[in-house]
Formats: structure tokens, C-alpha cells, sequence
């Protein structure tokens, strides 16, 4: 197998989280001073349940190259059950994903609490890592929304 | 290669008139300045805000306005509600003129006119108002009936008080639904009206406002003693070439962007009723 | 078969249990059966129909027929009982507005089966001893039985009638099926042979939308596809992305309450193995969080409706299976 | 007449594709056929037509129409149309054959479509006639003959060889230009396989099938008869029968935000579709009934009204195999005549 590590290729990553713990874990590595790529986006979302397939495939349409959910803890959902929820909807959703033949690399669920500033920061260094490594989007892209 | 029809051309909105609490004017002028394209009173225009949609209007301008259109639009859609955001100065897409007209050269000249308007009906009536107006030695009386929900929601107030009220030969009446403050004129719908008025039968009318008010004044126009072949109206349907090829807006076998979207009653009268 | 249930609706039509039948109709062929509501025994007499083609599940009809006045009388083969069980469920149908009589499954034919084998210009169909003898224009042809049966007959999962007012004929078993054998073959391709074979695959998808709308469990008023408001309202695929979108959401959209009754792909007109997706997600579910079958009552709560604090991580997809 | 044995058919392709685009009906794995673009050694599919028909050439189901580039107030407006390189579409059927001409009357009156007419006038049509009709097939009843098809130029196959005729110039040029390749061959026994070929026409099962009782002066009895709400009973709204018909012309205008700007494109629409005639203050087709009413009389009333008595079907019977619940246009035109 060829070994490509696309060293420079910058990739986008999406990373939906959610409001009460992901979104503040976010917050807590910032004022930790810690760093993440500048190549993750986030979207804040009331809880993580709100993300519906469509907003994973459409940010995958609009130029990410990978898409990343984090949400609280199971158990420690601010309403209760949402991430559960999503754990299911998730997991089913990238399993379809991986039977079409998308990287399953591309996208992944996490839980950071608000507490969890490092982890946060460590999960957007890693998974950026492994997204840099697949290369550009090119099974699940819209050519028209393609970077000139 | 030749310019396609439904590649559009560039408008500048020039000025925005607040006609109504949801109805607004909109004056569009070439970016150069001037107007896009000449029109014929009852012509209509595709207009689009790329990204949110396009649709059809009737140009509420005279032709013989040489400077500029007006559009007429009330707020009811999905791109309606994005040109009421609009600011002066915005650019919109513009294509046309589509479809026929009413036979202000032809069939309706030397006749004595009457307009009855529902509403925002009076937008493409306005242009044939105007038109008349200002050609007024080709035409006889004109007589313009128009009702609306309230006093506020009468289109075009300052332009009927200031100006057609004024002119010779330019009978207005004016009616609103229901009876509020700071009215003094007429109230009740607008078919009772016209049957209060019972206009002389040698009028040609042309008539535009919503399909329930289009039903009951025709009916009463009949009752009247008028013609369907004396009656003139405007359609509306969902468009979206223009030009008669997308294959939506049809009645029958007749095209409404194409063959319309003015219609003489008798000539609807053969189509089906499917709209 | 089809003369005794023309005798029953007619009966019932007679002493006033029903008011309609709905079942299939005859059409010009000897294969293009039209799913038709009958009002009177001289319509069931002329063109009431029940042979090897009358595949079509008629349960989503019941959504409109059951709100209608008066009872429907429905014909429903095993996999369409599943169907309007999910339905009843749901509360898009009024169970008790329909009287629902169980007939014998399948094997239904595909005619484009025997379409493909080249054989044209079709005039009479008969099965002799799972022989069938096709009359054409251009002489007689044969072909086994076996060979023109539709996809989602060949992998039946059940004979067994899940709700019913009456029987005719004998109930079934539900069956051992090979149903996820394709999807496992699938999970244990490469993923870029993978994405090669469903780029084949939708690449073919012209978007006339007759999965979605032929779909038992697909009964929104406003489908997301056609609604302006929600930003991915298209009719057409403009690019591959558009294919895949389309038919991810549609097939997750029914996850979880899709019966597996293959309509989906039985009307495809390009043959887009569709129920695999489908499958796949029932696959999942049944490996994931125990075994389900959507539409075999009227009381569980959908898979995706539901969770349990042990469920496994979305990780695992990345965990198992080939890269 | 001009003709190339069979055996030399690759050959003929080959010369063809050196020269211009070829797009020749394959068969998929799957049993059905398809256009695809030539490639050296593909094999012209056998089946008698393509799933979807042949006017994707002309009128594909998307096509880019103007880009615009938005800043501020202000939007630049982008012609994206580009010439279109010369192609040949090799084996149609005489009933796509015959679509064309429909689709032109739509596309090519005034006001010309140029997106269209671009692909046209770049396009040469070679059609090959038919031998082995269907059941479904009823090109007869629009007075199509399958075994002489229209065309730029039209194709003959008597078993060993195949002959060709040019109808126009363009055709000629098509003859001309692969006229090192073809050698003069005895017609005689292509005069056979027609004849066979019309006698299995008279026997087909919808040979019988008419449009005497159609046309432009039905309008209001058709339109106001019951027969629609059984007809349109099962239909289950889908749009399969009008992407697969060869003339079916409706289409939408929709705008694609790419991010970068705004693609303004056109694809195919349905009349069946719920939101087709759909406006914010209302629909005049609410019902399926209307929707459906509307596909069957634009092709046997209305466009026969406006274009002189010609029908918008070519019997070409794709609808009739296509369609999820088997029902289609002969099925209409019998229960519309059946009084």
C-alpha cells in the first residue's frame, strides 16, 4: 500500500457539541491554553441529540473532511437521555456510512465533559491527525462545493 | 451564442414604497439606468434572488414610464418575505417581459373602461390605469372600483388621492371590508359595490383581485347585463420558465405565462376549471 | 385460489362487513397487475386478480382507504401483515376499519426477470410443475420457475400472517431466511470495493422518488425531500453526493420500522438493490441492540425510539469488520 | 446501400469515437441497457431500448443554466454556457427517434432554448430499426415505422450486415465520414427482415390501439370525465413514468448555494409530483387525481391542440413496464374511450 501521510494537506473538521458540557469543554481548553488545530469548526448544538444525519451528511457536503460529535457523558445528559439517543442514531449512521464505502475514519463520536478541557483539545488533535492522514473528502463531496 | 431567455438580466432597486403594512413597491432601473426592457401594461416579469428563488410578477408600472418599472409585491412566500428585506441599492435578477397583455392598442380602445380591484389585484391593473391615463384621448369614461381589507390595506392610496382622483374623466370608488376610524367613504365587499355603482353595461372591464371576489363580481356583472366576452381578467399559477416550456402554469391546453396571463372570461370559459 | 376469494369478498360485500375490497386488478398483459379498490361482486367478477405477479403490497393504501367510511376488506400476504402492523402502530391506519383477510405469500415473479433473459414480445405466462411456459409473439419459450422469482421473494423471512381477521389457506412459519447474506457479503469487501459497488449502484438513480413513495413505512405528509424549507429539498441528483444523501436518509429514516418487505426495490426501475440498505440497518439493530423485527406487533417501541444505558459506542463500527 | 458486416462493427466504432463522442446502448449486469459513452470494445446492447430513454442527450435531467457570484448588494451574473463538441448517438429507436421531434417543438419554438438547441445542432442521431418489437411497444398507433426509423441517418440490420440511409446532411456527413469503412451490399434480403418485422407489428397484443378517439376537440369531455378517480386510484405519485418517457419535457429551476456562489440549474420536474403547481397561497392540483389527469391529457390533448394533432407519446412502452402499479397510458386511452 501506497504510504501518503498528505503532511500538507490542511483537512476541515466539523465538530458538533453540545451546549452544557462539550461546547464548555471546548471553552475550558481555551482558557487552559491548550492547544487544537485551527482546522476545527464548531458548531454548538443544545444537546447532541440535535445533530440528525442530515447535519452530518450536509457538513460532509460542504467541504468537511471529517465530522466529529461530542456530547456529555452518558448518564450525565442535561435532558436526561439525548446522548443516548445519539449513540444509537450515531452508531447506526456510520456503520451506513462504512457499508457505502465512506472512510469510517472520517467521522466519530466522542463524550467530553465540561470538566474535560484536555481531553477535548487531545481528542481534536488526534482526530484531526488521522482525518490529515485519509486525505481530502472525495467519496462523500459535492463537486460543486469543491475548494477551487 | 444568442441570449437565452432564462438567463436573466441585472436590476438595481432604486427605491422601496411601503404601499401597505405587507405590500411594497419597488422601483428597478437598469445598473446603467433606465429600464431593463420595454413592457406592455399587463406584461409580467421574473424576478429572483439568486439562492432563494424566483418568481413571477406583474409590472405595476405604465409602459409609458420611460424611466423605470415598479413591482408591486405583497409578502406571502419564501422569496416574497426576501425582497421586503431588501434595502435601496440591492441588486435583484430581472427577466422578461413575459406573456401577453391587455389589448390596450387593439380590442379595449375607444371603449369606456372599468377596473375592479381586490386587493393587490390592483397591481397589474395599475398599469393599464396609467396607461389609459395617459393616452386618454384613445379611451372613453374610465371608472376604477377598488376594495380592500382596510383602509391600510389599500395599495397605491396616495397615487389614487393625488392623481387619479384629480383627473378628468376618472371616476374612483374606493371600499373597504369592514368600517374603521378616519374612514368616510364606502364600506362592504367589492361585488355588492360594483352592483351598488350598477356601472352602464357598454363599459369593458378588467378585473383582478382573489379568485373568491373574481367569482362573485362576475356573477354579479352578469346579473347586470354584461357580456363574458366584455370582461377581461388576469391569472395567476406557479411558474418557472416563463415561456411556456417548464409545463406547469397550464389551464387546458393554454399556458398561463405564455398565452395569459390576461384572459377575455369567455375565452376562459372554454378551458377547464383547474385553477 | 383467486375464485374463492372473489367468493369471500363477495360475500362479505353482500352482508354489509365491508364496503370495499382493495386488491389487484387485471391489466393488459399477463403480468401488469394494478393494486385497485373494488365496490361491487360485478367489478371483483371482471377484473379481480390473484396470481404468481400480484407482488404489490397494498397496506399503504389502507392509510387513505381505512379513513374512508365504511370497512375496506384487504387481502394481505404474510410480509404485507407486517407492514400494517407497523402501521397500526404508528396510528397512520384505522385497524378497525379494516377487515383484514390472510392469504398465502409468495413466491411472486418478476417479470423483468424474465425480461432479461432476452425473451420479448409476452402474450401468456403459466407455471406447469414450477415450469414456466411464456407464449410469445415469436413462439413459446420456457424457463424455471425459480429463476424469474422477485429478490425480496427469494429471501423471504416469514409465512407467518402477524394479524388477521380471517385465513385462507394455512398459516406459516417464519422462516429462516438468507436475507443478510448480500449485506455480509458487502461488510466483507474492501471499503473502496464497497464504495465502487454502490457508486454503480446510485449512480443509476434517476430520483423518481417510487422507493420513497411505494415505501409502507414512508407516510409523512411533507417529505424533507420535497419540502423548500429544509435546505436539501431536490428532484434531481445533480451531483453523486445528491444520490447518496437521498438514499441514506431515506433508508435511516425508516430504520427501525421498515419490515423488510422489499417493495422498495421490486419497483425500482433501474434495479437498485435497495432493500440492502434497509437490511443493513436491520442487520445492525438486530447485532447491536437484540433481535428486531419492525411490524411483528403493534406495542414495542421502535429500536431507534429507545436506549439502554449499556448500549455499545458508535466506536464499535470502527472497531469490527473490514477496513 | 451502404453497409458493414456485423463482424466489422467494432471497427465502425472505433472510427467513429476517433473522431467524435459515441454513446451506444450496453447492457448492465443487471439485464437492462444503457447509453455509456463508447470505449474500445464495448458491444451495442441487443435489448430492444434503454431504461431511460434517449433525450438525455438533448434535454438531461440537470443542466447548469448561470452561475452568479453575490457581494454585498451587489450580483455578477455568469453565462456558463459553452459550445457543445460534436457526439453521436448510435441505435436509437425510431420511437425516441420520433421524440425528438416533439421535444423540438417544445424547445425550438419561439423563444429558442439555447441550452438545448446547442446540444441539437451538435448532435447526430443514428438510429437503427427494429426487428424484435415488443409487447409493449405501440409506435404504430402515432404512425411511427420501427423498421424504417427518422434520424439523421438510419440503420438496417438484415441478420449479417448492417445498412445505412441518410435522411439529411447531417446524416450524409455521418455516412461520409465513416464511408472508408462501408462497402455497397444487396438489400434484398434487409426487405425480408422488414417484412417480417411489419408482420409482427399487426399481431402485437396493442396493435389495435388508436388515437382516432384523441386529440385537441376532447378538451372538456375528457377533462370532466369520471374515469379519472379510478384511474388514478392506485397511482402512488412517483415521478418513474415521466423521467423514463422520451418526451416528457416539464422541468424546475432551482438554485444551489455552493458556497462560493449561487448555480442556478434546471432538472426534470413531474407533473405527478405533489409540489409541482404547489404556490405559498394554494395549489390548483390538490389531489392526485388532477395531478395525474394532467400527464395523460397534455400528451393526448393538449399538445395535440397546440401542435397541429401531434400527440406527445411515441409508444415507445417504457411507462408501461416501468411504472410501480402497471398503470400507463394505454390503459387510459382505453378506459377514456370506453364509454
Amino acid at each position: 500500500m501506497q504510504v501518503n501521510d498528505n503532511k500538507d494537506f490542511q483537512p476541515l473538521i466539523v465538530a458538533f457539541c453540545c451546549n452544557w458540557c462539550s461546547y464548555a469543554g471546548a471553552d475550558l481548553s481555551g482558557t487552559n491554553r491548550l492547544n487544537y488545530p485551527t482546522n476545527v469548526k464548531i458548531i454548538r448544538v443544545p444537546c447532541s441529540c440535535r445533530v440528525n444525519p442530515m447535519f452530518i451528511l450536509r457538513a460532509f457536503q460542504r467541504g468537511a473532511d471529517g465530522v466529529i460529535l461530542c456530547g456529555c457523558h452518558p448518564g450525565d445528559c442535561h435532558y436526561t437521555s439525548g446522548n443516548y439517543f445519539t449513540r444509537r442514531r450515531m452508531t447506526l449512521l456510520f456503520s451506513m456510512l462504512d457499508f457505502l464505502g465512506i472512510e469510517r475514519d472520517r467521522t466519530r463520536v466522542e463524550w467530553v465533559s465540561a470538566a474535560e478541557g484536555a481531553k477535548f483539545a487531545a481528542t481534536m488533535n488526534e482526530f484531526t491527525e488521522a482525518v490529515r492522514k485519509l486525505g481530502p473528502n472525495r467519496r462523500l463531496e459535492d463537486l460543486r462545493c469543491r475548494k477551487q | 451564442m444568442n441570449n437565452d431567455t432564462l438567463i436573466p438580466y441585472i436590476g438595481v432597486v432604486t427605491d422601496i414604497r411601503i404601499d401597505t403594512p405587507d405590500v411594497k413597491t419597488f422601483r428597478v432601473e437598469a445598473p446603467e439606468g433606465g429600464k431593463l426592457f420595454e413592457h406592455m401594461p399587463g406584461q409580467c416579469a421574473m424576478l429572483s434572488i439568486p439562492g432563494v428563488g424566483e418568481a413571477m410578477f406583474s409590472i405595476t408600472s405604465s409602459p409609458t414610464n420611460k424611466e423605470f418599472m415598479e413591482f408591486s409585491i405583497k409578502k406571502c412566500g419564501c422569496l416574497t418575505e426576501w425582497l421586503h428585506a431588501m434595502e435601496v441599492g440591492q441588486m435583484i435578477t430581472v427577466r422578461g417581459p413575459y406573456g401577453n397583455a391587455f389589448p390596450v392598442e387593439t380590442e379595449l380602445k375607444g371603449k369606456d373602461l372599468l377596473f375592479i380591484a381586490g386587493g393587490i389585484g390592483l397591481a397589474p391593473l395599475r398599469s393599464v390605469i396609467n396607461y389609459v391615463r395617459d393616452k386618454r384621448e384613445n379611451y372613453g369614461d374610465i371608472q376604477v372600483i377598488y376594495g380592500s381589507r382596510s383602509k391600510d390595506d389599500l395599495v397605491d392610496y396616495q397615487e389614487i388621492l393625488n392623481e387619479w382622483m384629480t383627473d378628468d374623466g376618472v371616476e374612483v370608488n374606493l371600499t373597504i371590508d369592514n368600517a374603521q376610524e378616519g374612514w368616510d367613504g364606502h364600506v362592504g365587499f367589492v361585488p355588492n359595490y360594483v352592483k351598488e355603482l350598477d356601472p352602464s353595461i357598454n363599459k369593458t372591464v378588467l378585473i383582478c383581485g382573489p379568485p373568491i371576489m373574481i367569482k362573485f363580481t362576475l356573477a354579479g356583472l352578469k346579473e347586470l347585463g354584461f357580456k363574458e366576452t366584455q370582461v377581461y381578467t388576469t391569472m395567476e399559477l406557479r411558474m418557472k420558465c416563463g415561456v411556456g416550456k417548464c409545463g406547469r402554469c397550464n389551464i387546458g391546453n393554454k399556458y398561463v405565462c405564455k398565452d395569459g396571463p390576461v384572459f377575455r372570461f369567455d375565452q376562459l370559459g372554454e378551458l377547464p376549471d383547474e385553477y | 385460489m383467486q375464485k374463492a376469494m372473489i367468493e369471500r369478498a363477495k360475500q362479505l360485500l353482500d352482508d354489509g362487513t365491508v364496503k370495499r375490497v382493495i386488491g389487484w386488478k387485471r391489466g393488459e398483459f399477463a403480468y401488469d397487475i394494478t393494486p385497485a379498490v373494488f365496490e361491487t361482486a360485478d367489478e371483483l367478477d371482471k377484473d379481480f386478480v390473484f396470481d404468481d405477479f400480484t407482488a404489490a403490497n397494498v397496506s399503504k393504501y389502507l392509510v387513505k382507504e381505512s379513513s374512508k367510511e365504511g370497512k375496506v376488506l384487504a387481502f394481505l400476504k404474510p410480509c404485507d401483515t407486517y407492514s400494517l402492523n407497523q402501521l397500526t402502530k404508528e396510528h397512520r391506519v384505522d385497524r378497525g376499519n379494516i377487515y383484514v383477510i390472510g392469504i398465502p405469500g409468495g413466491p411472486k415473479l418478476d417479470i423483468e426477470k424474465i425480461k432479461a433473459k432476452g425473451i420479448t414480445g409476452i402474450t401468456g405466462i403459466r407455471n406447469e410443475n414450477y415450469t414456466l411456459k411464456i407464449e410469445t409473439i415469436y413462439g413459446e419459450e420456457t424457463m424455471p420457475f425459480y429463476e424469474a422469482v422477485l429478490d425480496k421473494c427469494a429471501s423471504c423471512k416469514s409465512k407467518k400472517h402477524v394479524t388477521y381477521d380471517e385465513l385462507m389457506g394455512e398459516e406459516g412459519d417464519i422462516l429462516e431466511s438468507n436475507r443478510f447474506d448480500m449485506v455480509e457479503k458487502l461488510e466483507n469487501m474492501t471499503s473502496q470495493e464497497r464504495y465502487d459497488f454502490w457508486r454503480s449502484e446510485l449512480s443509476k438513480c434517476i430520483r423518481c422518488n417510487a422507493c420513497r413513495n411505494v415505501c409502507p413505512a414512508c407516510t409523512c405528509e411533507n417529505c424533507v425531500f420535497d419540502n423548500p424549507k429544509s435546505g436539501i429539498d431536490n428532484k434531481a441528483p445533480a451531483d453523486s453526493f445528491e444520490e447518496n444523501m437521498f438514499h441514506i436518509i431515506r433508508a435511516f429514516h425508516v430504520a427501525g420500522r421498515c419490515t423488510d418487505c422489499g417493495e422498495c426495490s421490486r419497483v425500482c426501475p433501474q434495479h437498485i438493490p435497495l432493500h440492502l440498505l434497509n437490511r443493513k440497518f436491520i442487520k445492525d439493530i438486530n447485532s447491536f441492540y437484540g433481535e428486531y423485527q419492525a411490524g411483528a406487533d403493534t406495542t414495542s417501541k421502535a429500536p431507534l425510539n429507545e436506549y439502554t444505558t449499556d448500549d455499545c459506542e458508535a466506536s464499535i463500527v470502527h472497531e469490527r469488520g473490514v477496513e | 446501400m451502404l453497409k458493414v458486416s456485423k463482424s466489422k462493427l467494432n471497427e465502425l466504432f472505433d472510427a467513429i469515437a476517433a473522431k467524435q463522442t459515441l454513446y451506444l446502448p450496453v447492457d448492465r449486469n443487471d439485464g437492462a441497457s444503457e447509453y455509456k459513452k463508447y470505449e474500445s470494445g464495448m458491444t451495442m446492447s441487443k435489448a430492444l431500448n434503454t431504461v431511460r430513454s434517449a433525450k438525455d442527450f438533448f434535454f438531461p435531467q440537470t443542466e447548469n443554466l448561470v452561475d452568479f457570484k453575490m457581494e454585498g448588494k451587489n450580483i455578477e451574473v455568469i453565462d456558463v454556457r459553452k459550445e457543445s463538441e460534436d457526439f453521436v448517438i448510435f441505435g436509437v429507436r425510431a420511437c425516441d427517434a420520433r421524440s425528438f421531434t416533439i421535444l423540438d417543438k417544445v424547445f425550438l419554438s419561439d423563444p429558442v432554448d439555447s441550452f438545448y438547441k446547442n446540444r441539437r445542432d451538435h448532435g447526430t442521431v443514428v438510429t437503427m430499426a427494429c426487428t424484435r418489437p415488443a409487447e409493449t411497444c405501440f409506435c404504430k398507433t402515432f404512425g411511427i415505422d420501427p423498421t424504417v426509423p427518422e434520424g439523421d441517418c438510419a440503420c438496417f440490420d438484415d441478420g449479417e450486415n448492417i445498412f445505412f440511409l441518410a435522411h439529411n446532411d447531417k446524416g450524409q456527413k455521418f455516412v461520409d465520414s465513416i464511408s472508408s469503412l462501408l462497402e455497397e451490399g444487396d438489400a434484398r434480403k434487409l426487405a425480408d427482415v422488414q417484412e417480417q418485422a411489419r408482420a409482427v407489428m399487426e399481431r402485437l397484443p396493442l396493435a389495435k390501439l388508436s388515437t382516432e378517439n384523441f386529440g385537441g376537440d376532447k378538451l372538456n369531455e375528457y377533462f370532466n370525465s369520471d374515469k379519472w378517480a379510478g384511474l388514478s386510484e392506485s397511482c402512488l405519485g412517483c415521478g418513474t413514468c415521466t423521467f423514463v418517457c422520451p418526451t416528457c419535457q416539464c422541468y424546475d429551476i432551482k438554485d444551489f448555494n455552493t458556497g462560493k456562489g449561487i448555480k442556478r440549474y434546471r432538472c426534470w420536474d413531474s407533473c405527478m409530483y405533489s409540489d409541482f403547481t404547489k404556490m405559498a397561497h394554494g395549489n390548483p392540483r390538490l389531489t392526485q387525481l388532477e395531478r395525474f389527469r394532467q400527464r395523460f391529457m397534455h400528451k393526448l390533448v393538449y399538445f395535440p391542440a397546440n401542435n397541429n394533432g401531434e400527440f406527445g407519446c411515441v409508444g415507445c412502452g417504457r411507462c408501461l413496464s416501468k411504472c410501480p402499479i402497471s398503470m400507463n397510458i394505454v390503459k387510459v386511452m382505453k378506459a377514456l374511450e370506453d364509454k
